[in-house]
C-alpha cells in the first residue's frame, strides 16, 4: 500500500498569489493514498527540502508529489531530496502548478481548481510508480566541435588543454571563420589576425586536436557519452598529406576569375587556391565549378607544376566514422542577403558595401592591400556614410526582428579607424539607437564622436541614389526634424547577421531545437545557457544568438568546461525510464523493432512453460536498456501491449487521463 | 488565353491610347481581352481607412464577375490595378472587410478573393513571356528608354507582389523585349506628385521634374508609364528632349500593329 | 417554474512531449501568455508515446477535445518519434471522424521549445473551437442507442 | 466629439498600431513630400500615440501626403504612417465644412487634358 | 467446383500417402451443406473433405497453432487467403518451410443467410452455373443470380492472384470485382458526421461482444489480447468497463491496421451482421490515399505503413474528414 506525501510550494508569491495553497492542501489530504499534505513558501529551498525529508521519515512515505514549478526546473532537485531521505529517486512526481497554472491564470478560483486537478493527476500517476534504477554507460573520451571559427577554436583548445582529444569539423577549406576576415577588433583595436592566427596554429600543432577541414557532419547517432558520427570529407582534389602550401599551383592556374569568398567576392582568385596566407591547414583546394581540368578535362597545369604530386583530380568524397562523448556546435553566422533592402542601392551601386566587405577593404591582406579605395573606381572616398540597423530590428518581414548586437560597436570602430587613417574624410553615421553596453564599450563609441569627430545623426535613411557620380543618402535627422541628403562617396551598411544556414541541418541531425530566427535554443535561457536541450550537445558562439568576439570566446570556454566535466566521468548514469517487454505477452511480430530509432530491440527465441509439463519456444522481443532512450514509439506499435515504458507506463497515463477527466 | 478586362474610366476618355494599343497588341500576341460588363469606377484611390467599405464595392463586383469567368482579372491603369488588387487582398485576409462587403453585395455565393488580379505587364511577363514578345517584334524600338513605375504598381510590396518594390525590373525587361535599351534610374519608383496637383501644384511639379531630370541624367530619351495620372503630371512638366508615352504604344509599334 | 441551467465546462486534454511542447508550455507560462484553464497537460517523453487508446479514454471519460503537441517534424528529440505520431494520429483521427466524431475535436500541433507564444495561441484557438462545439457525448454514447 | 474618442477612432480606422513604432524616422527619411509637411510622417505616429489630436487635425500636411506608400513600404516595424495621415484627414473631412476642395472650384483648375483618374482621386482624398 | 474438389482430394491423399505432408488443413462438411468448418485431416481420415461455394473460411490463421505441433502441413488457400498467410509469415507467426501451400480457384463464396433472407429455406445443396446458382431445397430447386448470394466478404474482392503458393489448382478464370472495393467506405465518407454517427451507433449497438471477429481474424494472433490483459489498463470482458465495451472495435481495428489484408472474415462470422470490414477497409483506404498504395501480405518483406513514415507525410489536419 502506497503512502504518498504531497508538498505544495508557494514559490514566494509566484504560486500562492494566484492559487489558494491552503485549499489545495486540504483537498489533496483527502485523496486516497495520500497520508500527508503540506504547503511551504519555497519547497526547493534548504528548509523546504528538509521539510520533505522529515516528512518522508515521519510518515513513512513511499512516494512524494511536489506541486511546484515545471519538472524541467526542479524534478532533479526533488529526486535528490527523496534519495537523500532513503526513497527511490523515481518515486517523485511533480505537478506543474506554476508555469501551467498560476502564471497563466488570473482568477484565483479557477487557478486553485486547476491546481487541485493537476495535483490529483500527479497522485494518480505516482500510485503506479515503481522504484527504478538507472543503468550506466561508458563515456568516449573525445569531443567533436562543429565549426572552426573562433568559438570552435577556443572550445577545442580548452578541451585539448585538459587532455582530451578533440576533432574540429569545418565545412570551409580552412579554420578561422568570420574572425579571420575582420581587420581590427573592438574595443581595443587589435589586429584580428594577430590574435586569431596563433590560436589557429595552436590547433594545428596540438597532438590532441584533429582538424577535418572542408568536411561536414553527415550523420549522428547515439547519445550523450556515446555519439557515433559520420563525417564527410569533401573532395578538395589535393592530397592534404602531400601539399606543402607552396603556392606554385596557384600561380600556374590559368582560370583566375573565381570570386574570392574570403575577400567577400571583392576580387578574384584562381581555381586552385589557398583561402588566405595563414590558412590552417595550409593546403590548396580546387574549386570544381571553376577548374578547367575537372569541368572539361582540359589543362592539368597544376598537376604538372606540383613538385610533390599532391594534385588528385580523381579524388572523391570520403567518410570517417568516429565516436565522441560530447559535441560542441559552433556554426557561426553570415550577414543577411540584402535583396529586401534595395532602397539602400546595394544591388546597383558598387560603392554601397556591407560592413564585412569594408573589413576586407581596410585589411592589409584584402583586395586593396589595406588602402581604403572605392570598389567602383579605386578612388579614395572623401565622404563616407554609415547606415546602422540594416535588416536588424525589422518585424516587417524584410529583415530580422532581433538586434544584431555587434553593429553599433563595429560601426564606431570603422568610423574611428577611417578618421584616424584618413583625417580628411568626412564620416557620417545614421543610427536609431546606440547600444554599447559592455566594459569600455560606450567609452569606445564616445571616442568616435569626441576624439575623432564622427558625425552621428539620429535617424534612418530612406533612400540611397546615385546622382552626378555621388551617392545621395537621403534620411531623417530626427533631432533637427529635417530630411537631409548627404552626397557621399561610399556607403556602408551595418548589415544584420543571421545564423549560418548550415545550422538547420546540424540541428536536425543532433535533434536540438532551433528558434524562429534559426538560432539554436539553449536548455535554459539563464541557468543553462551553453547547453542544448539534448544531453551532451553544447552551444558556442553566434549559432546560439548574436554576440561579439569576447562573448563568443567566453561561451566557448564555458562549453569546454562543460565538455571536460562530462568527459572526466567514466560512467554516465542512464535514463531508467526505458522500454521493457512482458515476454508472456509478446508475440514476436517485429513491429516494435521496425519503429525503434536506436536499434535497441532485438529478438530471441525463448522457451516458455505452457502447462502440463510442456514447453514451447517463442520468439520474443528484448530491449537493450543502455541503448533505449525511452521515446515510447514501440509501446504504441505493440498490439498486444507487451511493450511498456518505465516511468510513463500505459496504465499510468490512463490514470492521469482519468484523473484529469474526473469532474 | 482569355482574361476578363477591367479598363477603368480614364482609359475610356483621356487615356484612350493606353487602352487602344493594349488591345491591338494583345490581339497580335493571341491574348483575348474580354471587357467585363457593366463595370463601375474602381474608386481611383484605395481607401486606407478601415471603415471605408462603400468605395471598395465596385472593385469587389468586378472581381466577382471575373471569378465566374476564367478567374483572371486583367487591369491596365495603375490606379485601377492598385485599388482592385488591394481590395482583393482585403477580401482574402481581412475578415471584417470581407464580411461587410459580402453583406452589402449579397451575392449568390460569397466572394472570398478567388480571382487573380493580373496587370497587363504581369500578363506579358507571366502568361505571354518576354521571350515570345521578343520573337514577335517586327520593329525594334531602338531607343534608350526609362521605365517609370511610380507608386501604384509597386506599393505596398507585400500586397501588390508585382516586383521588388525598391529594385523592380519588369518594365526594363519589357523594354529589352521590344528591342530598346532600358535606362535604370533611381527615381523610377518615386511619386510623380499625384492628385496633390489640384491643391498644391507646385509640389507635384517639383516631384515630376525630379523624375524626368533623373531619367535624363541617366541617359533616357523616352520615359514610359502605365499610369494616366503619372502620364499627365510628367507631360505637364517642362523637360527638354524628353518624350513621355504609354508603354502600350511602344509595344504596338514594336509589334507593328500601331495604326 | 425556474429552469435550472447548467453550463457545460469544457475539458481539454493536451499531450505534450517533454522536449519541445512541454518546454513550449513552460515558456508560455514564464512569458505569462495565458490560455484557458480547461486545458490540462499530460507530459509524455515523446508524442509517439501517445497511444490512440489514451485519446479514446480521454473522450470516453468526458474530454471534449484532445490535442497532441510534439516537436516539429524533423526536430524530434528521438529523431523519428513525431513522424510515427503523425501517421498514427492522422489514421486514428480520420477513423474517429469516420465514426462521426467531429474532426475539430482532435488536433495535432507542432510546437517547439521556443514557441511559447504559439503554444498559448494554439491552446486559445483549440479551446475556442471546442467551446463552440460544446459537449462531446458521441464516443461515450457510441454503443448506446437511445 | 471628445478628444479621447477621436484619438481612439483615428487609431481604429488607421488600422495601425502606433506603439510598434521604434522612432527610427525611416518614414520621414523616405517621404517625397517631406518639405511640404508641417507635421512630418514620423510625428503623426508619435503624436497620435501621445493623443495630441488637436494639432494633427489642424495640420496642413494631411493635404500634401501623396499616399505614395513609401513610408509604409519601408517601415521596419510594420507601422503605416500613411494610414494614420489618411485617418486624420478623413476625420477632418467628415466634420462639417471639412472638405478641402469644392466641386465649384474644379472648373477653374481643370485643363482639357486632365485625366478622370486625377479628379476622382482628388475628390476621394479631399472631399466627403 | 466439383472438379476442383476432386483434384484437391487427390493431391491431399497423394501427399499424405507419400509422407510429403503429415497433416492437411481444409474444409469439412457439417450437418448441413452450409455448415462447413475448417478441419485438420490425416492420412487415416479424410472423411468429410469438401470444397464448394460455402467454404468461405480463411484457413491461414489455423496454421499458427497447427504448425507448432511439428511436421509438415498442406494447406489450401484461396487467392485472398494467401495474403493473410504471407502477412503471418512476415510477423514470424508461421514457419514457411513447415507448410505446403496449394492455391485454389475461388469464384466467390456464398452466404446461406442471404439465401434464407430471400425465402430459400431447407437448403440441401448448391450448384454453380456461370452467373447463376441453383439451390436444391426440400421444397424443390431454386435459381438465383450468383451475385445475390455472395457472402459480404466476397461482394468485392481485392485480388485473384496468389500472393504465395507452391502449386495451384485453377481450372476457370476467376471473376474479378475488385473495382468496387471502396464503394461502401466512400458512401459513408460522403455522409455528414451526424449521419455517420447514427450509422455506426445503430450497427455497433448490436454487438454482443462474442469475440468471434477477434478469434477468426488472421491478424489477431496475439498470445494474449490487450483486452484480456489486466495490466493494459483497458482490460475487460463484456460490460466490465464501459470504455472497452464501447471502443473495442476502434482499438481492434487500429491494432490490425496495416496488417489487415481485408479478408473479410470478421464480417463473415459476425452473428449480428455488423459490417466490421468497413472499419478495417477505411484504414486501408486512408493508408492508400495518405501514404501510397499498400496491400498487406502482398510481400513478406514490405514495411507496413503504420510502422513506416516519410518526412513529407501529410498532416492530420489536411486529411481528416476529407479535403474541403
Amino acid at each position: 500500500m502506497q503512502r504518498i506525501g504531497v508538498f505544495i510550494c508557494h514559490c514566494g508569491s509566484n504560486i500562492a498569489a494566484t492559487v489558494d495553497v491552503e485549499r489545495v492542501t486540504e483537498a489533496l489530504a483527502k485523496e486516497p493514498g495520500v497520508v500527508y499534505a503540506v504547503n511551504y513558501q519555497y519547497m526547493c529551498s534548504e528548509n523546504g527540502q528538509q521539510l520533505i525529508k522529515n516528512a518522508i521519515a515521519e510518515h513513512r512515505l513511499t512516494g512524494i508529489v511536489v506541486c511546484s514549478c515545471s519538472p524541467r526546473m526542479h524534478e532533479a532537485t526533488f529526486r535528490k531530496t527523496a534519495e537523500a531521505a532513503g526513497l527511490n529517486a523515481y518515486m517523485v512526481e511533480i505537478a506543474n502548478i506554476r508555469e501551467q497554472c498560476s502564471w497563466i491564470h488570473k482568477d484565483i478560483e479557477e487557478a486553485t481548481e486547476k491546481a487541485i486537478v493537476l495535483a490529483r493527476t500527479a497522485v494518480a500517476k505516482i500510485l503506479l510508480d515503481k522504484p527504478l534504477t538507472a543503468g550506466e554507460t561508458g563515456v568516449t573520451k573525445r569531443a567533436l566541435v562543429i565549426g572552426g571559427g573562433i568559438a570552435g577554436i577556443q572550445a577545442a583548445l580548452d578541451i585539448a588543454d585538459a587532455g582530451y582529444e578533440v576533432d574540429i569539423v569545418e565545412k570551409r577549406p580552412t579554420i578561422g571563420g568570420r574572425m579571420a576576415q575582420l581587420d581590427k577588433t573592438f574595443p581595443t583595436l587589435d589586429c584580428s589576425a594577430c590574435i586569431l592566427t596563433p590560436k589557429m596554429v595552436d590547433c594545428a600543432q596540438s597532438d590532441k586536436i584533429n582538424i577535418f577541414s572542408y568536411s561536414e557532419v553527415e550523420e549522428v547517432k547515439g547519445f550523450v557519452g556515446n555519439f557515433d558520427v559520420k563525417i564527410r570529407k569533401k573532395a578538395r582534389h589535393v592530397d592534404e598529406t602531400k601539399c606543402t602550401g607552396c603556392g606554385v599551383c596557384m600561380a600556374s592556374c590559368p582560370s583566375k576569375k573565381g570570386l574570392n569568398e574570403f575577400n567577400m567576392n571583392l576580387n578574384n582568385r584562381p581555381a586552385i587556391y589557398i583561402p588566405f596566407a595563414q590558412a590552417i591547414p595550409n593546403v590548396a583546394i580546387i574549386d570544381p565549378e571553376q577548374c578547367l581540368k575537372l569541368k572539361s578535362d582540359k589543362c592539368g597545369l597544376c598537376q604538372r607544376k606540383c613538385g610533390v604530386g599532391a594534385i588528385d583530380y580523381k579524388q572523391e568524397d570520403s567518410f570517417v566514422e568516429r565516436k565522441y562523448g560530447a559535441i560542441v556546435v559552433a556554426t557561426g553566422f553570415r550577414p543577411i542577403k540584402l535583396d529586401n533592402f534595395n532602397e539602400f542601392g546595394y544591388a546597383d551601386n558598387k560603392d554601397v558595401v556591407t560592413s564585412l566587405e569594408l573589413e576586407r577593404l581596410m585589411n592589409a591582406a584584402g583586395p586593396t592591400k589595406g588602402t581604403l579605395l572605392r570598389p567602383s573606381d579605386g578612388k579614395h572616398p572623401k565622404v563616407i556614410t554609415f547606415i546602422q540597423c540594416v535588416g536588424s530590428r525589422d518585424v516587417s518581414g524584410c529583415g530580422k526582428p532581433y538586434c544584431s548586437k555587434i553593429c553599433c560597436m563595429y560601426t564606431a570602430k570603422h568610423a574611428m579607424l577611417i578618421r584616424e587613417k584618413y583625417p580628411d574624410t568626412e564620416v557620417h553615421v545614421f543610427y536609431i539607437d546606440i547600444r554599447t553596453p559592455g566594459k569600455n564599450y560606450d567609452e569606445f563609441y564616445r571616442r568616435a564622436v569626441e576624439q575623432y569627430g564622427v558625425d552621428y545623426i539620429k535617424g534612418m535613411v530612406g533612400k540611397v541614389y546615385n546622382e552626378n557620380g555621388k551617392l545621395m543618402v537621403q534620411g531623417s535627422d530626427l533631432l533637427d526634424n529635417k530630411q537631409i541628403v548627404i552626397p557621399s562617396d561610399l556607403v556602408v551598411l551595418a548589415t544584420a547577421i543571421e545564423p549560418d544556414p548550415s545550422v538547420r541541418d546540424i540541428a536536425t541531425k543532433l535533434t536540438i531545437s532551433i528558434d524562429t530566427n534559426d538560432f539554436l535554443t539553449e536548455a535554459h535561457a539563464k541557468l543553462r545557457p551553453v547547453e542544448s536541450p539534448t544531453a551532451g550537445v553544447f552551444l558556442a558562439g553566434v549559432c546560439q544568438g548574436p554576440k561579439d568576439v569576447p562573448e563568443t570566446v567566453s561561451q566557448a570556454s564555458a562549453c569546454a568546461s562543460k565538455v571536460i566535466g562530462l568527459l572526466a566521468k567514466d560512467k554516465l548514469k542512464g535514463n531508467p525510464c526505458v522500454s521493457h517487454v512482458d515476454e508472456n505477452m509478446c508475440t514476436g511480430c517485429s513491429q516494435c523493432e521496425q519503429v525503434c530509432p536506436y536499434g535497441a530491440i532485438t529478438y530471441i527465441d525463448k522457451e516458455f512453460r505452457i502447462g502440463g509439463g510442456k514447453t514451447e519456444t517463442r520468439r520474443v522481443a528484448s530491449v537493450n536498456p543502455a541503448v533505449c532512450q525511452g521515446c515510447g514509439a514501440c509501446t504504441v506499435t505493440c498490439p498486444s501491449g507487451a511493450m511498456d515504458l518505465y516511468g510513463f507506463s500505459s496504465a499510468q497515463i490512463l490514470k492521469e487521463v482519468e484523473a484529469i477527466c474526473k469532474r | 488565353m482569355k482574361f476578363s478586362y477591367y479598363p477603368g474610366c480614364t482609359l475610356k476618355t483621356q487615356a484612350k491610347d493606353l487602352d487602344r494599343y493594349a488591345r491591338l497588341s494583345a490581339a497580335a500576341l493571341g491574348v483575348d481581352m474580354e471587357e467585363i460588363k457593366e463595370w463601375q469606377c474602381c474608386g481611383a484611390v484605395y481607401p486606407l481607412a478601415k471603415d471605408e467599405i462603400g468605395v471598395k464595392l465596385s472593385a469587389v463586383r468586378a472581381l466577382d464577375y471575373a471569378k465566374h469567368e476564367d478567374g483572371l482579372l486583367l487591369t491596365l491603369c495603375s490606379a485601377c490595378h492598385n485599388v482592385i488588387k488591394r481590395v482583393n487582398d482585403d477580401m482574402r485576409n481581412d475578415a471584417d472587410i470581407n464580411l461587410r462587403a459580402n453583406n452589402y453585395l449579397a451575392l449568390d455565393e460569397k466572394y472570398n478573393g478567388e480571382t487573380k488580379v493580373v496587370h497587363y505587364l504581369e500578363m506579358l511577363r507571366d502568361y505571354v513571356g518576354f521571350d515570345n514578345i521578343k520573337k514577335a517584334v517586327k520593329n525594334p524600338i531602338k531607343k534608350k528608354i526609362g521605365a517609370y513605375y511610380g507608386c501604384l504598381l509597386l506599393r505596398p510590396g507585400k500586397v501588390m507582389a508585382f516586383d521588388n518594390p525598391e529594385n523592380p525590373t519588369i518594365i526594363e525587361d519589357f523594354i529589352t523585349a521590344i528591342g530598346g535599351t532600358p535606362v535604370k534610374y533611381p527615381f523610377r519608383n518615386e511619386c510623380c506628385g499625384a492628385y496633390v496637383k489640384l491643391v498644391n501644384p507646385d509640389l507635384t511639379e517639383r516631384k515630376s521634374k525630379k523624375v524626368l531630370e533623373n531619367a535624363k541624367e541617366n541617359g533616357a530619351e523616352i520615359v514610359i508609364t502605365a499610369c494616366p495620372l503619372c502620364y499627365y503630371n510628367l507631360k505637364q512638366t517642362p523637360c527638354e528632349d524628353m518624350e513621355v508615352v504609354y508603354f502600350t504604344e511602344l509595344l504596338a509599334e514594336a509589334l507593328g500593329v500601331k495604326d | 417554474m425556474q429552469e435550472i441551467t447548467t453550463t457545460h465546462k469544457p475539458l481539454i486534454v493536451a499531450f505534450c512531449c517533454n522536449w519541445c511542447s512541454y518546454a513550449g508550455a513552460d515558456l508560455a507560462g514564464s512569458s505569462r501568455l495565458s490560455y484557458p484553464a480547461e486545458v490540462k497537460i499530460i507530459r509524455v517523453p515523446c508524442s509517439c508515446r501517445v497511444n490512440p487508446i489514451f485519446v479514446l479514454k480521454a473522450f470516453q471519460r468526458g474530454a471534449d477535445g484532445v490535442i497532441l503537441c510534439g516537436c516539429h517534424p524533423g526536430d524530434c528529440h528521438y529523431s523519428t518519434g513525431n513522424y510515427h505520431t503523425r501517421r498514427r494520429m492522422a489514421l486514428m483521427f480520420s477513423m474517429l471522424n469516420y465514426f462521426g466524431i467531429e474532426k475539430e475535436r482532435t488536433r495535432i500541433e507542432w510546437v517547439s521549445a521556443a514557441e511559447g507564444a504559439k503554444f498559448s495561441q494554439v491552446m486559445n484557438d483549440f479551446a475556442k473551437t471546442i467551446n463552440e462545439l460544446g459537449e462531446n457525448r458521441r464516443l461515450e454514447d457510441l454503443r448506446c442507442k437511445k | 466629439m471628445s478628444d479621447i474618442f477621436t484619438v481612439e477612432n483615428i487609431k481604429r480606422i488607421s488600422g495601425t498600431d502606433v506603439r510598434k513604432c521604434m522612432k527610427c524616422g525611416k518614414c520621414s527619411g523616405r517621404c517625397p513630400a517631406f518639405d511640404d509637411m508641417d507635421i512630418k510622417p514620423h510625428q503623426f505616429v508619435t503624436m497620435l500615440g501621445q493623443g495630441r489630436v488637436e494639432e494633427l487635425l489642424s495640420s496642413k500636411a494631411i493635404f500634401n501626403c501623396l499616399s505614395c506608400m513609401a513610408c509604409v513600404e519601408r517601415c521596419p516595424r510594420g507601422v503605416a504612417p500613411a494610414n494614420v495621415i489618411e485617418a486624420v484627414r478623413d476625420t477632418v473631412e467628415r466634420m462639417q465644412g471639412g472638405d478641402a476642395i469644392k466641386a465649384e472650384d474644379i472648373p477653374a483648375i481643370v485643363d482639357e487634358l486632365i485625366p478622370q483618374q486625377l479628379l476622382m482621386s482628388a475628390f476621394r482624398k479631399y472631399k466627403k | 467446383m466439383q472438379k476442383i474438389e476432386e483434384l484437391m482430394y487427390k493431391r491431399a491423399s497423394e501427399m499424405l500417402e507419400s509422407g510429403e505432408v503429415d497433416r492437411v488443413i481444409a474444409w469439412k462438411k457439417g450437418e448441413t451443406c452450409y455448415d462447413v468448418s475448417p478441419a485438420t485431416f490425416t492420412k487415416d481420415n479424410l472423411e468429410g473433405f469438401v470444397y464448394d461455394a460455402f467454404c468461405g473460411a480463411n484457413l491461414s490463421k489455423y496454421l499458427v497453432e497447427e504448425s507448432k505441433k511439428g511436421g509438415k502441413i498442406l494447406v489450401f488457400l484461396k487467392p485472398c487467403d494467401t495474403y493473410s498467410f504471407n502477412q503471418l509469415l512476415s510477423e514470424h507467426r508461421i514457419k514457411r518451410e513447415n507448410v505446403y501451400v496449394i492455391g485454389i480457384e475461388c469464384q466467390g463464396k456464398i452466404d446461406a443467410n442471404k439465401l434464407q433472407k430471400k425465402g430459400i429455406d431447407g437448403i440441401l445443396s448448391v450448384e454453380e452455373k456461370g452467373d447463376k446458382l441453383t439451390v436444391k431445397t426440400l421444397y424443390g430447386d431454386k435459381e438465383i443470380a450468383f451475385e445475390e448470394a455472395l457472402s459480404v466478404k466476397c461482394e468485392t474482392c481485392k485480388s485473384k492472384e496468389f500472393a504465395v503458393s507452391d502449386e495451384t489448382i485453377v481450372l476457370n478464370e476467376m471473376r474479378d470485382n475488385r473495382e468496387k472495393r471502396f464503394e461502401a467506405v466512400e458512401r459513408l465518407e460522403k455522409m455528414t458526421e451526424e449521419e455517420r454517427y447514427a450509422f455506426w451507433q445503430a450497427e455497433l449497438s448490436k454487438c454482443i461482444r462474442c469475440n468471434a471477429c477477434r478469434n477468426v481474424c488472421p491478424a489477431c494472433t496475439c498470445t494474449h489480447c490487450v483486452f484480456d490483459n489486466d495490466k493494459s489498463g483497458i482490460a475487460g470482458k463484456a460490460n466490465a468497463d464501459s470504455f472497452e465495451e464501447k471502443l473495442f472495435h476502434i482499438i481492434r481495428s487500429y491494432h490490425v491496421a496495416g496488417r489487415c489484408t481485408d479478408c473479410g472474415e470478421c464480417s463473415r462470422v459476425c452473428p449480428q451482421n455488423i459490417p466490421l470490414h468497413l472499419i478495417n477497409r477505411k484504414y486501408i483506404k486512408d493508408m492508400n490515399e495518405f501514404y501510397g498504395e499498400y496491400q498487406a501480405g502482398a510481400a513478406v518483406t514490405a514495411l507496413n505503413p503504420i510502422v513506416d513514415f516519410t518526412k513529407e507525410d501529410v498532416e492530420a489536419a489536411t486529411v481528416v474528414g476529407g479535403k474541403k
